[in-house]
């Protein structure tokens, strides 16, 4: 056996969990985002008094593969004047930026999906930052005004808005003391309590700051659909396009992901450390029947037997995954690490899924920013907030470390003072709004000579 | 074995990146080079289990600074350095200099009679095993070269200020 | 004096300035409108409005047609505002035959009237919204435009190119419980209408989206012609409605919504509390709706006397005039359109300029054009 | 179904300034363009009204007509009434002189609507109609300006800015040239179109076939 057989067999020998790992991020993420899209558009139409996709399988359920089927069998179009190389590229950084990052996410004590590195959190950052590159890169060379315009938004927002996210986490990190996904949330175990109520400011600022990083409503200024058409994506069709899109939905559970593991206490069930709550471990149980259930009554109302048939199926599926989360609770199953790792799962998902819900509800509910006024409101108000949140976290713990003080004082107090901080930076920032539209007065005044023209 | 193969993987990589990079007339597919190029650098980074570095330099050096190469990028006329001539008269001050920067490495190659990439052996050692390297970065930076930190974070604090002084006078509106 | 758009240098970002060219299919030109943008950066130096996709020479037809066939174009042209097309349009032919509609087609032909009204702002704050990116309010409009709509289609069959009233009159009584279903919507209208103003009115993003962008004074607004709820916006207290009554409307009771600064965030004031106030002449006007006939003796075949006649009425977007010049045949001898969307989107460059891209959206939206009527 | 009922009798009632070579409004073009096909046979004329028609238009003697009188004399061509609507006839040469006249002192601030009509067969081929309203008074007032072909007319968009799209509006419809204006370019039909549509010898089926068949790659757009 040649050396180089062996180090590859020594490698596949020690790495064949992350290999796999890989190829199932690859091939399930897809699905997942296809779902994830279904549930937003089930949730718009919700919020918009309207049913949603209703055709295809029982209440739209296969409309993710009838959508993917369209988009790959679309005509792919290269624009003639556009940079071959980087039109091809793009798309393809971003999703794979995008799905990289997955690979460092824990989503439950037992369901890391690569290994558990010590710098797990900063790696999900790093490279799903690298996104943006596809982002750029493809609406400069798309070589249209709306795509570059698109482009320079994303490039100037991203790297604000990067940079708060950066800032909250650090107030997050501060606590946890470890960058590896699993110490974060052991160290929320031993805390008690989840980092949301110990930095809710660091968690609101990691909220706007998430949102905008993932180019979602009310700051999705570069693909602002009224404004850019559809801003980098504006010359892309077909499979291209639809890379950009799983790109944009994986890059949302991830950031979901960082912000259940660093502020909602990951896999941890609510009030982890509650005895007397332990009956919460019921709760994946029954829920999971409760859909099951739902899912029989509706089956018999479907239209056509298909359906009916499909309802069936998916009422069985739940009600197999209820028999599989009710297991560790009962009888001969009793084994830690089952219940850990199952329910663990169940709740992360879930506190993921609350996380996208809401992404959801804020852009079914808000208007869109305007560009300055995003950058007014990443530069002028959440980096000093995030800076100055640090720097209370901080002392917190100092006081609490080196002065004796309660733990719950100390945090209130700077908390509260962050918070007058905020107040007066938005005090300030609407000054400075009234500045500019003073400016922008004088400005039409400047050319008010040619009012008439055109 | 493994290791080597990595190491020369990233390093071809890299070193062929940066050739096409310098060769490349359109500006952007130069950046997109350079790119490439700092992310194997960052892979060689990786299999030297320094993985703090790996992530800094992915989220310095590509992400950060990279992205301010495209803005740049983007807001120039690329049509008039197309039209310029590439490579300027330093040819030769370029070769004395490369040619220095190879005996010189070289000559560490030679004395430390080791090829590149044997510098760690292959092993897997799980994560909590390895020291982690934030830590060891953050105590050596902020005790054995803390003057050095000090004066480099001085340093950018002052070009930083230039800049917004420089950037502050044109800001005015049209 | 004129500068035009085109003539910028055509380099990519390299030059001072970017032509961006917006439209004639872009989501948020209302149709087919061509906008050349001058930028720089996003702000916006200049404009030009590329207009004429949508011509389809109604006025040339309208030489070509009968008085009463000629009738039905004019639904085509503000076709979110059908029946306020109508309104104008029959009027006019019956004050150039100096004829007058009988007591009960006029409040009929005003409730239609302002129920269309209702319905063109709805549309309009939808897509307003839309532009804006609030996505929802599209949907809860579209919900309350659709009992309209249902209102029309019961009356005449048609829902939005109505062609709802005839020279002298209506055609149609009034179906049994129109009365009913009119009164029905007003009361469920005002709970409705909450729902916009807790979705928008005191949003902190909508208000910073439309305060102060594309602010048009007094003068301005009349210099420029801009008329309806532009210029009510910028505090003129002015409705032909009130001014020059025509239909029922001197009849009932019923306010003029101005703003004060004329920016986009007073446009959308004042045409919300016009919704509520069309709602009111509705409620009124279901209150007694006089018996009678609904048609006037106009005859079969019309041949106004030789003459001339101007006759504006205040559309939901402005003030929408025809200008009828009759020779004494069956046959206009000139129809003149008077289009308030036309004359209303010349003050776009003067709104737009200064601001941002994503502000020429917002202004766009608020002017409230309907290309059909624009181009005609 | 007949469109070719146009030729009438009641010409001089309607516009008893107009000199004396019209014969009637909306004669078939034929008499004016007789290259230009006509789509319709010319029919003879044939009595439009069945019954008398009661005298529409009065002259029109009033305080604001006796003040335009008194300032432009013999700049005011005819004052009269058309169902109670007044218009002012005035010439051409001195439109832009009644227009700031008629915003500055007598209040109409706004141009409600500025238009044409064509009567082929007139000497002043062409009337171009402004329609002025006042906030101030509530009333509306309109001028006539009877304009020959080739004639050019005062821009008014010094006065009224408004008057911008509309005078490129009839530029284009109409091919009367506004001198001082800005921007005078087709504004509705695409700038290279050939012909003026709204006038009388422009048939309706006519069309710029060259333009249609370079422009959208089809034979007619018909």
């Amino acid at each position: 056996m040649s050396p180089a057989t062996q180090a590859l067999l020594e490698f596949l020998r020690s790495w064949w969990v992350e290999l796999l790992s890989g190829v199932v991020i690859v091939a399930i993420v897809p699905l997942v985002a296809g779902y994830v899209v279904l549930v937003e558009r089930k949730v718009m139409a919700d919020m918009q008094a309207r049913l949603g996709p209703m055709r295809v399988g029982p209440h739209g359920l296969l409309q993710p593969i009838a959508d993917a089927l369209k988009l790959l069998i679309k005509e792919d179009i290269i624009p003639d004047n556009a940079d071959k190389l980087i039109f091809w590229l793009a798309p393809v950084i971003s999703m794979t930026a995008a799905l990289t990052s997955m690979g460092a996410i824990a989503f439950g004590p037992s369901f890391q999906v690569a290994r558990d590195i010590n710098v797990g959190l900063l790696f999900i950052i790093g490279i799903s930052s690298l996104g943006l590159f596809g982002i750029v890169l493809g609406g400069w060379a798309s070589n249209s005004h709306y795509s570059i315009m698109g482009a320079i938004r994303s490039m100037a927002q991203l790297v604000s808005y990067e940079t708060a996210a950066g800032l909250a986490l650090i107030s997050g990190l501060l606590l946890a003391g470890t960058l590896r996904i699993h110490g974060i949330v052991e160290a929320q175990e031993q805390y008690g309590v989840w980092f949301i109520f110990l930095a809710p400011i660091a968690f609101f600022i990691y909220v706007v700051a998430s949102i905008a990083e993932i180019n979602r409503a009310p700051f999705d200024l570069p693909e602002a659909d009224s404004e850019l058409v559809a801003g980098y994506m504006t010359e892309y069709s077909g499979f291209r396009w639809s890379l950009y899109f799983l790109g944009e939905y994986a890059n949302m559970i991830v950031v979901a992901s960082v912000a259940t593991t660093l502020f909602l206490g990951g896999w941890l069930r609510p009030f982890a450390s509650v005895r007397w709550l332990s009956w919460l471990d019921v709760l994946p149980a029954l829920v999971t029947q409760a859909v099951g259930v739902y899912c029989l009554i509706r089956a018999g109302k479907q239209p056509v037997a298909v359906q009916t048939k499909f309802m069936w199926a998916v009422a069985l599926a739940c009600f197999a995954l209820a028999a599989i989360l009710a297991a560790p609770l009962v009888g001969p199953f009793r084994w830690r690490f089952l219940m850990r790792g199952l329910h663990g799962a169940f709740w992360f998902l879930l506190k993921v899924g609350a996380y996208i819900y809401l992404f959801m509800w804020l852009r079914f509910t808000l208007p869109r920013y305007r560009f300055d006024q995003l950058m007014g409101l990443g530069w002028y108000i959440l980096i000093p907030l995030g800076i100055i949140n640090i720097f209370g976290v901080g002392i917190a713990m100092i006081l609490e470390s080196e002065y004796g003080w309660n733990r719950w004082l100390a945090l209130v107090v700077t908390t509260l003072v962050t918070l007058g901080a905020a107040f007066f930076l938005l005090h300030l920032n609407e000054k400075r709004k009234a500045a500019a539209s003073s400016a922008i007065a004088v400005a039409k005044e400047a050319v008010a000579g040619d009012i008439y023209a055109g | 074995m493994l290791d080597k193969v990595i190491f020369f993987f990233f390093a071809g990589v890299a070193i062929l990146s940066a050739a096409l990079m310098v060769t490349r007339r359109n500006a952007m597919h130069s950046a997109v080079f350079l790119i490439t190029t700092l992310l194997a650098t960052a892979g060689i980074f990786l299999q030297l289990r320094a993985e703090f570095l790996f992530v800094a330099q992915i989220i310095l050096y590509v992400s950060g600074i990279m992205v301010l190469f495209l803005f740049v990028i983007m807001l120039v006329r690329l049509d008039v350095a197309l039209n310029q001539i590439q490579f300027a008269r330093q040819k030769w001050v370029a070769l004395i200099v490369t040619v220095t920067l190879a005996i010189q490495v070289g000559i560490l190659l030679w004395s430390a009679r080791k090829l590149p990439g044997d510098g760690v052996l292959f092993s897997a050692a799980p994560a909590e095993m390895l020291q982690p390297n934030t830590e060891t970065l953050a105590n050596s930076l902020f005790s054995a070269y803390l003057l050095p930190f000090e004066i480099a974070s001085v340093l950018l604090l002052v070009a930083m200020v230039g800049a917004v002084v420089m950037a502050k006078k044109r800001t005015t509106l049209p | 004096m004129h500068e035009d758009a085109t003539q910028t240098s055509k380099t990519l970002l390299g030059a001072d300035e970017l032509v961006l060219n917006m439209g004639p299919q872009h989501p948020s030109t209302h149709g087919v409108l061509r906008v050349k943008l001058k930028l720089d950066g996003e702000r916006v130096r200049g404009t030009e409005c590329v207009i004429g996709y949508l011509h389809r020479g109604v006025e040339k037809i309208a030489e070509h047609r009968t008085y009463q066939q000629f009738a039905p174009y004019v639904d085509r042209m503000d076709y979110v505002a059908a029946v306020s097309n109508g309104l104008g349009y029959c009027e006019t032919v019956e004050k150039l035959l100096s004829a007058e509609a009988p007591p009960r087609a006029r409040v009929i032909r005003t409730i239609l009237t302002e129920l269309q009204r209702i319905a063109s702002h709805l549309l309009w704050l939808g897509t307003h919204a839309l532009d804006i990116g609030a996505l929802t309010p599209l949907f809860y409009c579209m919900r309350e435009r659709e009992e309209i709509l249902k209102i029309f289609e019961k009356y005449c069959g048609a829902r939005l190119t109505t062609h709802a009233f005839r020279i002298g009159g209506l055609q149609y009584e009034a179906y049994d419980l129109f009365e009913k279903d009119v009164e029905r919507f007003c009361k469920d209208f005002e709970r409705r209408i909450q729902e916009y103003v807790d979705l928008l009115t005191g949003n902190s993003i909508w208000i910073g989206r439309t305060r102060n962008v594309g602010v048009l004074s007094a003068e301005d607004c009349i210099a420029l012609g801009a008329s309806g709820p532009v210029l009510r916006a910028s505090g003129v207290k002015w409705d032909l409605r009130k001014a020059m009554p025509y239909a029922a409307y001197d009849q009932y009771q019923f306010e003029i919504p101005v703003g004060t600064r004329g920016d986009t965030y007073d446009r959308y004031i004042v045409r919300m509390e016009e919704m509520r106030q069309s709602r009111l002449i509705c409620l009124q006007a279901i209150e007694n709706i006089p018996p009678g006939a609904i048609l006037a003796r106009v005859g079969k075949v019309l041949k106004p006397p030789p003459g001339e006649i101007y006759h504006s009425i205040e559309s939901p977007k402005g003030i929408l005039g025809y200008y009828i010049v009759s020779d004494g045949t069956i046959q206009p001898y000139r129809v003149r359109i008077r289009p308030p969307s036309f004359v209303n989107l010349q003050a776009l460059d003067k709104m737009a300029r200064g601001h941002l891209v994503s502000d020429v959206v917002a202004i766009i939206g608020t002017i409230d054009i309907v290309l059909g009527e624009v181009d005609r | 179904m007949v469109d070719e009922s146009k030729a009438s009798q009641s010409s001089d009632s309607l516009k008893p300034d107009a000199a004396g070579a019209e014969s009637g409004p909306g004669t078939p073009q034929t008499a004016d363009a007789p290259g230009v096909p006509t789509a319709k046979p010319v029919a003879p004329a044939k009595p439009a009204a069945t019954k008398t028609p009661v005298p529409v238009q009065v002259p029109l003697d009033n305080e604001l007509s006796r003040r335009y009188r008194e300032r432009f004399g013999a700049g005011i061509l005819d004052a009269l009434e058309d169902r109670k609507q007044p218009y002012l006839v005035i010439d051409a040469a001195k439109l832009a002189e009644i227009g700031r006249y008629s915003r500055d002192e007598e209040k109409f601030e706004l141009l409600e609507d500025f238009t044409a009509v064509d009567w082929p067969r007139r000497e002043k081929r062409f009337d171009l109609i402004a329609i002025l309203y006042s906030f101030t008074h509530n009333t509306r007032l309109r001028l006539k300006i009877p304009l020959a072909e080739g004639e050019q007319a005062a821009s008014l968009v010094e006065i009224w800015p408004t008057a911008n799209w509309l005078e490129r509006e009839i530029f284009d419809l109409f091919g009367i040239v506004f001198a001082g204006h800005p921007n005078l370019r087709r504004i509705l039909l695409p700038d290279e179109w050939q012909g003026h549509p709204l006038r009388k010898d422009y048939d309706i089926l006519q069309q710029d076939t060259p333009w249609v068949r370079e422009n959208l790659g089809i034979e007619s757009g018909q």
